[in-house]
């Protein structure tokens, strides 16, 4: 009986599956094993995406209610639990209108389009050793390839609404994308230069044997690719393209019930493809120190997705949002200079790394104290140069008087 | 080279989240720049002024907690104050400085809200808004103690108040007092040093000190642009001018200012309210007036420092029950005077801004 | 405390500067002739013992045979207030100036005085209705606006239980 | 090609290709002709992996699907109402004439060519290969191709500068 070698085992959910491959690999044709792992790893990574999503966006709300004083969703079932499922039913119940003057296809058409570039993310994404869909040897190009035509989605949903707000919303977006795409991939490219691969399995294999995280060795390029991934995500804090003060909710102010739900999905999707992302990389992904000896693989890399999901939440709950120059002229003023520093420096560290020879026990702390100390010298230097530097951005109080009838203009406190 | 591009019209509200109820501004936008700005308002009218001219002075008075929603009890106090000046009632020490209590309680609740939403118009995400809820609520609950309703109260009345405080006022009163400089230190600490803030609302929506005054601007506008005028001060009402407080002003005239103009408002109203509690006389809180009231023939305009500005009653009698005129010189209709000039060659994210800074409640504008 | 200018004084002055404006002066205000509204108006603002530069609010009150426009008047720097009070006389088509040009505060004051009241503003830049809308009938505070049958008015005419 | 999966999946993005090319010139809205020109590029990039070029094919996908399009997308929103369908104008003939003469090379050349029939080798890696081709043989054109692109952004900087 092969199903007894050793698919209990829970470390390995792979195993359960090798073996169910192996079996039809003896047992068929040659491309029904080939199939059955496609359709397996499909199947599992969109229930664990939705799992993910219904849990989620309980204790999103939970969260931020406690951030905002408040208690959050507490009626149905147990401390709320279930009411994700209540707004799930809420969503395909609801009627979904198309708008008279709407371009039907286009309209219909964006929100299915609008979840597939944040679902195929994750078949690159290594959940352990064995668990990734598609091992491509240029996994990050990938990732930075289906980050890219997110924006088409988007622009055919604000377009095909026939509603200035939708517009403004949609061209918004797609040149924030634009604009953010370069910085971030800027921040990727720390990575490959380190690792000298662009398979994720491989990268991750690189901190694995080098005992450490690349978030040590780029400390720049991570945050970095943090605020252009919250930018991507188009969540609270950045979430110009559907800026509810502004302009309603941008390109999808004309969807509602189910359709309105697809964006709702793909935007917590793309959340954890960033989260996920971000893990991979920067954090060591599936690997903890030898941990993953002893605990399964994929929930090491399950704590440190929804542990930076989190910090979407924390600034989502915290910061106001800038106007959308404001935030065109962070990406080309400050993050691409910035990333492009960064990379010239990790570039000089490797060469100086593989021209001699050394040693990475010896190098790599040093590098990691070199960049850290980089990273924070960059930040405030820029910091003072474009923000806090300039005297209309300081904070000032205002001034208390006592007498009446004078003007104080002009004049500073 | 220039870039030729038609202009649009974008109609921010009447159905937006950032107008304040059903305000309309209608944009007109060249690309990204607002080139003409049009107020289209009414939506909220309800005649106020022509029905109280159908009732008696004393019926009136729920009206004016309907104009101003967020400040029902300062507008009370403004129309009582008017119809005692054309009575020429004396009201009772306790009663004035109840009176006093309930306006600068009313003017923290009403800043709270004033400064959350402005803090969502710059795009956060409801947090400084929830915050300010928590004093927001223990206001009200005062209220709800004193009079039995928390919002539209009712409770100031010609010739006092329509309650005595009930004896579990002053502990809570006194403890909320108390805790509200902490509170405030953190609304500062979240908001006043945050750059994103500083970034969206400096140098936005600039209101010279000429136009302030010229458009007849008041109260947090007209001192963001730098005038030092408090009616608290210039025309003291009620026991103000024994009460020791300073005036905020600003000094650029931007968003930015008015709301820093806010936030100290909230200070200085803790201050009063310090004062004012533990200077609290006993006595009467209110004299006896007849319930069919008829002034005589004339007019009187009696006006406070309502937290949206100069809030002013302008009643004429011709010795029947009822007025012949009642006229509200409310503020936020008028302090919308600039807003075009505000707003021209800003971005509709900006406009917003302004807007918000502006702090203008539809019930009052639209009467 | 804001000081009361005193009407008659008042009233003296801008005789001397605006001969023939001054239709009536009381202790407590003043009522000037409409045509010579703008000028009073522009010498009550630039004046600098008065230096009333801020207009509180417009308002006008029907008086059944005529329209009275009333203007408070404020002095910032001086701290005095004046009431400033001109005649429509023609009870159906009741048009003063516009003060617009002397006070920005008066523009959307005077589109509501109009809107409601009737009052045309001759000289205001876009004298359009505020709260209704175009094509409501009549002004409503007017206290002519809507006879009901029998003759009556809108408005008490006595205190419901007084008797 | 010996295999089935290969031959299917080559037909059907041959079709979806094609199919989406021709109708980028057949809708009437443009908006909706960028939208098949996007499928096109994605069907060209599926192209490209049956032919084991991965590298190609995501940087068809990058460059095309996700910039091109999008700067499409931006000349066509900039461009007046008026001038936004795909209308039928005077370079009709012209484009024909062109697109038989283009047709008529390649299906020459594809007959006349003594085609090599390639077995598949194993899946190789080329991102490694690209790289230093780019950065070895082909320096010299990659460096003046960066340089003209460079020009061009600081050019486009200049023309759109307000002041």
């Amino acid at each position: 009986m092969i199903f007894l070698a050793e698919w209990w085992d829970v470390r390995d959910l792979g195993n359960a599956v090798g073996e169910l491959l192996e079996w039809l690999g003896d047992h068929g044709p040659d491309w029904l094993p080939y199939t059955a792992s496609a359709l397996v790893g499909a199947i599992t990574i969109v229930v664990f995406l939705l799992v993910s999503l219904l849990v989620f966006a309980w204790l999103e709300r939970r969260l931020i209610g406690r951030i905002q004083a408040r208690r959050g969703p507490n009626r149905v079932g147990p401390w709320g639990a279930f009411q994700s499922i209540a707004d799930a039913i809420k969503f395909v119940t609801k009627e979904a209108i198309t708008s008279a003057n709407a371009d039907r296809w286009v309209f219909w058409l964006a929100p299915i389009l609008v979840v597939v570039p944040a679902l195929v993310v994750f078949a690159v994404m290594p959940f352990n050793e064995g668990m990734i869909l598609a091992d491509l040897n240029v996994g990050v190009l990938f990732l930075v390839a289906v980050g890219s035509v997110t924006a088409i989605p988007i622009f055919m949903a604000g377009w095909s609404s026939n509603n200035k707000f939708s517009l403004m919303g949609a061209m918004r977006e797609v040149a924030m994308l634009i604009s953010y795409e370069i910085p971030l991939v800027l921040a990727l490219l720390g990575v490959v230069i380190f690792t000298n691969t662009m398979r994720m399995n491989g990268i991750v294999g690189w901190q694995d044997e080098h005992n450490t995280w690349l978030i040590f060795l780029q400390p720049l390029a991570v945050l970095i690719y943090f605020i252009a991934g919250a930018v991507e995500i188009n969540r609270t804090p950045t979430d110009i393209a559907e800026a509810e003060s502004e302009i309603v909710a941008g390109y999808h102010t004309e969807y509602s019930g189910v359709k309105f739900g697809m964006f709702w999905l793909a935007e917590y999707f793309a959340g954890f493809a960033i989260a996920a992302i971000i893990a991979t990389l920067y954090l060591g992904g599936w690997t903890l120190w030898g941990l993953e000896e002893w605990v399964p693989g994929w929930m090491i890399f399950l704590v440190k997705l929804y542990g930076l999901f989190w910090f979407f939440i924390w600034m989502r709950g915290t910061l106001p949002r800038l106007r959308i120059d404001q935030l065109m002229g962070f990406a080309w003023k400050a993050l691409l200079p910035l990333a492009l520093i960064n990379i010239f420096f990790a570039g000089l560290e490797v060469l100086l790394w593989q021209e001699n020879d050394l040693a990475a026990e010896a190098v790599l702390p040093g590098f990691a104290i070199a960049n850290l100390v980089l990273a924070v010298v960059l930040i405030v230097a820029w910091a003072q140069l474009l923000g806090r530097g300039r005297p209309q951005y300081r904070p000032t109080r205002a001034r208390l008087v006592k007498e009446l009838g004078a003007v104080v203009y002009g004049e500073e406190a | 080279m220039t870039m030729k591009s038609e202009p649009f019209v974008v109609n921010v509200g009447p159905q937006h989240p950032s107008t304040h109820g059903v305000f309309r501004l209608r944009l007109t936008m060249d690309g990204e720049r607002i080139v003409d700005a049009e107020m289209v308002m009414g939506y909220l009218h309800r005649s106020v002024e022509k029905l109280a001219e159908g009732r008696t002075y004393t019926q009136n008075i729920p009206f004016t907690d309907r104009l101003d929603y967020l400040s029902a009890m300062s507008n009370n106090l403004a129309y009582c104050m008017a119809v005692e000046k054309l009575m020429g009632i004396e009201v009772p020490e306790r009663g004035e400085f109840l009176r006093v209590i309930m306006a600068e309680f009313q003017r923290i609740a009403n800043h709270a809200m004033a400064i959350g939403s402005f803090a969502m118009e710059c795009g956060v995400w409801f947090t400084p808004l929830m915050w300010m809820f928590r004093d927001r609520e223990k206001i009200l609950d005062l209220f709800e103690m004193t009079c039995g309703a928390r919002l539209t109260t009712n409770y100031v009345r010609i010739g006092g108040v329509s309650f005595d405080i009930p004896p579990e006022f002053m502990p809570a009163a006194t403890a909320l007092v108390k805790e509200l400089p902490e509170r405030i230190a953190e609304y500062e600490s979240l908001l006043l040093e945050n750059e994103i803030i500083l970034v969206r609302s400096r140098d936005v929506g600039v209101l010279p000190p000429e136009l302030a005054i010229a458009a007849s601007t008041s109260g947090p506008v007209l001192r963001g642009s730098g005038v030092m005028w408090d009616i608290r001060k210039a025309d003291p009402y009620a026991v103000y001018d024994r009460l020791d407080f300073d005036i905020p002003v600003g000094t650029r005239g931007d968003c930015y200012d008015r709301f820093l103009v806010r936030l100290e408002e909230l200070r200085q109203s803790v201050r009063i309210l310090e004062q004012a509690l533990d200077m609290l006389p006993d006595g009467v809180a209110s004299v006896e007036v007849p319930l069919a009231l008829r002034p005589p023939a004339g007019e009187a305009y009696a006006r406070i420092e309502a937290p949206k500005g100069e809030l002013g009653f302008y009643l004429v009698s011709d010795g029947s029950p009822h007025p012949q005129r009642f006229h509200i010189r409310s503020p936020s209709f008028i302090n919308l005077t600039p807003l075009r000039d505000m707003v021209v060659g800003l971005t509709i994210p900006d406009a917003v801004v302004t807007l918000g800074s502006i702090d203008i409640v539809l019930g009052e504008v639209d009467r | 405390m804001s000081r009361l200018l005193d009407g008659l004084e008042v009233g003296e002055r801008i005789g001397q500067r605006v001969p023939e404006a001054v239709v009536e002066a009381t202790p407590r205000w003043v009522v000037v002739h409409p045509e010579k509204l703008v000028a009073v108006a522009t010498y009550l603002r630039d004046e600098g013992e008065l230096d009333l530069g801020f207009l509180i609010g417009v308002t006008a009150v029907d008086q059944l045979d005529h329209f009275e426009v009333v203007y408070h008047l404020q002095s910032i720097s001086q701290n005095h207030v004046l009431t400033l009070k001109t005649r429509a006389l023609d009870h159906k088509n009741p048009e003063v100036p516009s003060l617009v040009s002397v006070w920005r505060g008066a523009e959307l004051q005077e589109r509501e005085v109009y809107d409601l009241m009737g009052v045309r503003f001759a000289g205001h830049p876009d004298l359009r209705r505020v709260f209704l809308w175009e094509g409501f009938a009549g002004h409503p505070l007017r206290k002519d606006w809507m006879e009901m049958p029998g003759g009556l008015t809108p408005g008490l005419g006595r205190f419901p239980r007084e008797d | 090609m010996e295999d089935v999966g290969s031959i299917v999946a080559f037909w059907v993005l041959s079709v979806v290709t094609v199919g989406a090319a021709l109708m980028v010139v057949a809708v009437r809205n443009l908006i909706h002709a960028v939208l098949f020109l996007i499928l096109s590029f994605i069907g060209v990039a599926g192209l490209y992996i049956t032919l084991s070029a991965d590298f190609v094919a995501i940087t068809q996908i990058l460059i095309y699907a996700g910039a091109i399009s999008v700067l499409i997308l931006f000349a066509v929103m900039l461009t007046p109402r008026a001038a936004r369908d795909n209308a039928e104008t005077f370079l009709q003939l012209p484009g024909l004439v062109l697109a038989a003469l283009v047709g008529v090379t390649v299906g020459a050349i594809a007959l006349v060519t003594d085609w090599n029939e390639a077995t598949r080798g194993p899946f190789s890696e080329t991102a490694a290969a690209i790289g230093e081709a780019l950065l070895d043989k082909y320096v010299l054109p990659f460096e003046i191709a960066s340089v003209i692109l460079l020009a061009a952004m600081v050019g486009a900087i200049v023309l759109v500068r307000e002041d």
